[in-house]
């Protein structure tokens, strides 16, 4: 593929999966209130949330955790634009890591004790779920003998049936980072949680807003990472059914769960992550899968 | 986890319960609930009871002007006031009092 | 109608605070969270965080330890921002007009722009409160 | 992480009511916890003094919107005592009835913030939704959704009539059916609820009955109290057995609860068709005199008013110890060595109500 085609698709991704992900946490919110038995906001609400939170006034707890702030924004971008050019799929990881690692001493460079506590939950919850995203790749490169994105579109065969056992343990993964039930120790989506929004609560107006739109290219990201596991020349839009599938089943478990504590979460996470993720290396190297 | 489950699902497929409020689907208020307040100015004799009775002293008589000056905003809408008046001159609607940018006050000219 | 007021219109998140009312008013309150009312259809979330609410739900009337809290919220709150008290006590002080340890309405402490009475006030006016309090953000800049 | 001390309040969208919980932590675990009470005081004994004592009836019931009959009714048991005033019996079962609705409501509101405090909001919402059905109940018998403000010194304001009573006993058999198909498997079963209350926040048997704690929080560790028992109004005639379980953990306070809707369901139909003819309302003459003592069963445990008075339009004292009161000292059992996420549920869990505790 020319490098021409490949930077006008990243800019397009850059441009475009904002959207996407806004309008996918408009159609969360819609179809959460359905399963509720409510009509819920429109689907256009996070852009108006969004738009609004951008007319309001401007206050910093510090001027630090702007510069966090907007490294998370800046590297989480830089991830999407990586994955749109096809690089190393590691890379791409990595890069996300230290987005969101920021996003967390952004939250400790503040003393309220409830970003504290909230930034300190978000790094928990990074150990969480980070070493299972990075494990779960491991398999992908087993298979292709490449970490290279450019290489699963080229391999023309579907990865899904191969490596569904990481592909559950990617939807773990994806649960923590939508921040749903049982998941949601560090801020939860509905404010109702003992941090008040631990993580965020002192980003304020228009810093708010970025940080919405930075998890809104986050949550992209990891939907095209799911989608990865189907990819064939003509069959693409298979695999953005199974990101949306995936998508669905989150919902699904939001809202038929409690949210957890966090040491329960770590253990459950780590124990189901590298047991499926092991047992899915084991079958590949038995030649099973 | 699975007990909440078959409640979302069917809930998902099926009309939200929401009343539309305030565009449709609007449900009146049962007969009897306890709403605004109205005075009858015909029969008033300004004796002033309703103004002892009220709890939340919402309502003034003043005999000498002859007029009744009613707080909607002060009113706790218990209905003391009507049960007490014997001429019948009070009567409670069944819609609430509507929300209002200002405290606004009631002044009823009695004629009697 | 420009896209940043359109956006104000449908995008108010609320923050409540009970200011020592009897709790009538506040679970009318989450009442119009609730499946029957859904006040979240007009974008309205119940927002834990004064820095992230635009509008401010009062419940109760102030009292001498909880007006210093009230104000804080208040100023913690960035433009543009507007104040529903909810209920009669709220408004006036109601029925509790002579507790020794009440001050009155909410408006002698901070300024409020729609009152909502009732006791406690349905949720049918509480919406129909908001819908008064967005004219004032609509209105905000002009 | 060195000892924090988080503000848990007074503003914070757990707890609807304005307290403050100091809570000091050790990495995220609850070293000590210090309350900070004030904020909702409203000088309410002092106002009943200032009062006609008739219209307490109303101060009193607005002490606090959730249980807001019950307090009007143990005034008016109390201002009835001292006034020497009998109570038809139509009234005393009719006061079962609201009661009894108060409770429902009351519980399944607290239902309802513990799922949404555990961050599980469908089921806080489909919970709520039950809820409604009682309310629709509430409007259509006593004319607010909220405060019933139907009872009153010398018996009740409002009847209900035959034709009343039976679309009653229709609206409560469907509240049962959807409690039974939608709320109670879940309550009763879902891992999740259960991971996050069962063996939390432990209260024995010993330790309640020591520290004195009431209602469906002394209920829950096995003490088997309820105020209902003395057969006031008339829980004689209308007749139950308390609900009691014994794990004594939030999850055991949780089944008290849940449990109690269903017996609220039932007391209210038994009170609703045992209910006898005649007035319902006497005239009261004469003014309180000497000294009276009243104790109801809240939603939350045992309300005790106090009453002095002199002969004249207006009470000399009137003292309120509401069930909160007493059940505060538990919390700080059960709050130390717990993690800061279960916070809010152990705090919940003896639903705390500060409106009327500090009144
Ligand atoms: S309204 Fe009735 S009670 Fe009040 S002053 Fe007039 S006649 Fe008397
Ligand atoms: S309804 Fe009650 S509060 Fe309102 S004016 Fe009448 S007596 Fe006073
Ligand atoms: S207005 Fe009435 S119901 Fe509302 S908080 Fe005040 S006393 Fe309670
Ligand atoms: S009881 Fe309340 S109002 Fe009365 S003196 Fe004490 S603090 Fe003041
Ligand atoms: S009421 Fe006061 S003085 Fe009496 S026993 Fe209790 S604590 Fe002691
Ligand atoms: S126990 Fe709670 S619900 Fe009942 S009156 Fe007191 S504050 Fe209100
Ligand atoms: S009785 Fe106790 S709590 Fe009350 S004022 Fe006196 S010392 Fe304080």
């Amino acid at each position: 593929m020319s490098t021409g085609w490949l930077i006008g698709s990243a800019v397009i991704a850059v441009i475009v999966a904002p959207l996407i992900g806004g309008l996918l946490r408009g159609i969360d919110r819609k179809l959460t209130a359905h399963m509720q038995g409510r009509i819920g906001p429109p689907i256009m609400q996070p852009f108006y949330d969004v738009i609004k939170l951008f007319g309001k006034e401007r206050c910093v707890a510090g001027k630090a955790q702007l510069v966090f702030g907007y490294a998370y924004l800046t590297l989480i971008v830089t991830a999407v634009v990586f994955f749109a050019l096809r690089q190393d799929l590691l890379v791409v990881l990595f890069i996300l890591f230290l987005g969101c690692i920021f996003l967390a001493i952004g939250a400790l460079s503040v003393k309220s004790p409830y970003s504290q506590l909230g930034g300190h939950r978000e790094l928990l919850q990074f150990l969480a779920y980070e070493p299972i995203l990075l494990l779960a790749v491991v398999p992908i490169a087993l298979k292709l003998q490449s970490f290279r994105i450019a290489t699963i579109f080229e391999s023309g065969q579907p990865l899904l049936p191969h490596l569904w056992l990481s592909f559950i343990a990617l939807l773990i993964v994806l649960a923590i980072v939508m921040r749903k039930s049982p998941f949601d120790i560090s801020s939860s989506e509905h404010a109702h949680q003992e941090l008040v929004r631990g993580l965020v609560t002192e980003y304020a107006g228009p810093y708010l807003a970025l940080i919405e739109i930075a998890h809104w290219y986050e949550m992209v990201l990891l939907l095209s990472i799911l989608g990865l596991f189907w990819v064939v020349g003509s069959l693409w839009w298979l695999s953005i059914i199974i990101a949306l599938g995936s998508w669905f089943i989150i919902l699904i478990v939001d809202n038929i769960s409690a949210r957890l504590t966090w040491s329960w979460m770590l253990r459950f996470t780590w124990v189901a992550g590298i047991s499926l993720i092991g047992s899915n290396i084991l079958f590949i190297n038995l030649g099973w899968m | 986890m699975p007990w909440m489950f078959p409640t979302i699902w069917k809930n998902l497929f099926s009309r939200p319960v929401t009343r539309r409020y305030p565009f449709k689907d609007i449900r009146e208020p049962f007969p009897g609930y306890r709403g605004k307040i109205y005075f009858d100015t015909n029969k008033c004799d300004l004796c002033g009871d309703c103004a002892r009775v009220c709890p939340a002293e919402a309502i003034e008589v003043d005999s000498e002007n002859k007029q009744i000056k009613y707080y909607p905003f002060r009113c706790i809408y218990c209905g003391t006031c009507v049960e007490t008046c014997l001429q019948g001159a009070i009567t409670q609607d069944e819609h609430y009092s509507p929300p209002n940018t200002e405290k606004i006050e009631e002044l009823y000219k009695i004629e009697a | 109608m420009g896209i940043l007021s359109t956006s104000r219109m449908k995008s108010p998140w609320l923050l409540h605070f009970d200011c020592g009312s009897c709790n009538g008013c506040d679970i009318e309150i989450l009442a119009a969270l609730t499946p029957l009312y859904d006040i979240e259809r007009f974008g309205i979330v119940n927002m834990g965080n004064p820095k992230h609410a635009d509008v401010l739900l009062v419940t109760g009337p102030a009292n001498h330890r909880n007006y210093r809290v009230l104000r804080n919220l208040y100023q913690q709150m960035r433009d543009p921002k507007g104040v529903i008290v909810v209920g009669t006590c709220g408004c006036t002080g109601g029925v509790f007009h002579n507790c020794p340890n009440v001050l009155g309405g909410i408006d002698k402490v901070i300024p409020v722009d729609v009152y909502v009475p009732g006791c406690a006030a349905r949720p049918e006016a509480i919406i129909d409160a908001v819908v008064l309090a967005l004219g004032k953000l609509k209105a905000y800049g002009k | 992480m060195a000892r924090t001390v988080i503000p848990f309040g007074p503003q914070h969208p757990v707890l609807p009511e304005p307290i403050q919980l100091k809570l000091e932590l050790e990495d995220e675990t609850v070293v000590g916890v210090m309350p900070i009470i004030g904020y909702i005081h409203r000088g309410i004994e002092k106002a009943a003094e200032l009062n006609d004592f008739r219209q307490n009836v109303f101060i009193c019931e607005r002490i606090c919107g959730i249980c807001s009959f019950i307090h009007a009714l143990t005034y008016c048991e109390g201002a009835e005592a001292m006034t020497s005033v009998e109570v038809p019996p139509r009234a005393r079962f009719l006061r079962v009835f609201w009661s009894e609705l108060s409770r429902t409501h009351s519980h399944l509101l607290w239902l309802g913030l513990l799922a949404d405090s555990m961050g599980f909001e469908s089921l806080f919402m489909q919970i709520w939704r039950a809820r409604e059905m009682i309310l629709d109940i509430s409007e259509m018998t006593a004319g607010h959704r909220i405060i019933q403000s139907t009872c009153i010194i010398g018996g009740v304001r409002r009847d209900i009539d035959k034709e009343m009573a039976k679309e009653v006993d229709k609206r409560l058999l469907a509240f049962k059916e959807m409690l039974d198909s939608t709320i109670a498997p879940v309550l009763l079963r879902d891992p999740t609820i259960k991971r996050r209350a069962v063996g939390k926040g432990m209260l024995s048997k010993e330790q309640a009955e020591l520290l004195g704690a009431v209602g469906p929080t002394s209920r829950g560790s096995g003490v088997a109290i309820d105020i209902r028992q003395t057969g006031y109004a008339a829980y004689k005639e209308v007749g139950f057995e308390p609900v009691v379980e014994t794990a004594g953990d939030s999850y055991a306070r949780t089944l008290v609860r849940a449990r109690e809707v269903y017996q609220c369901v039932e007391l209210m139909r038994k009170a609703l068709s045992m209910m006898p003819e005649g007035e319902i309302l006497v005239r009261v003459d004469g003014y309180p005199e000497g000294e009276a003592m009243s104790r109801t069963e809240q939603p939350r445990g045992e309300l005790i008013y106090y009453f002095r008075g002199n002969g004249t339009n207006n009470l000399e004292r009137l003292k309120i110890r509401t069930p909160t009161f007493a059940n505060i000292p538990t919390l700080l059992v059960m709050l130390p060595g717990c993690e800061m996420a279960d916070v809010p549920v152990i705090t919940l869990s003896i639903d705390p109500c500060i409106a009327c505790t500090e009144r």
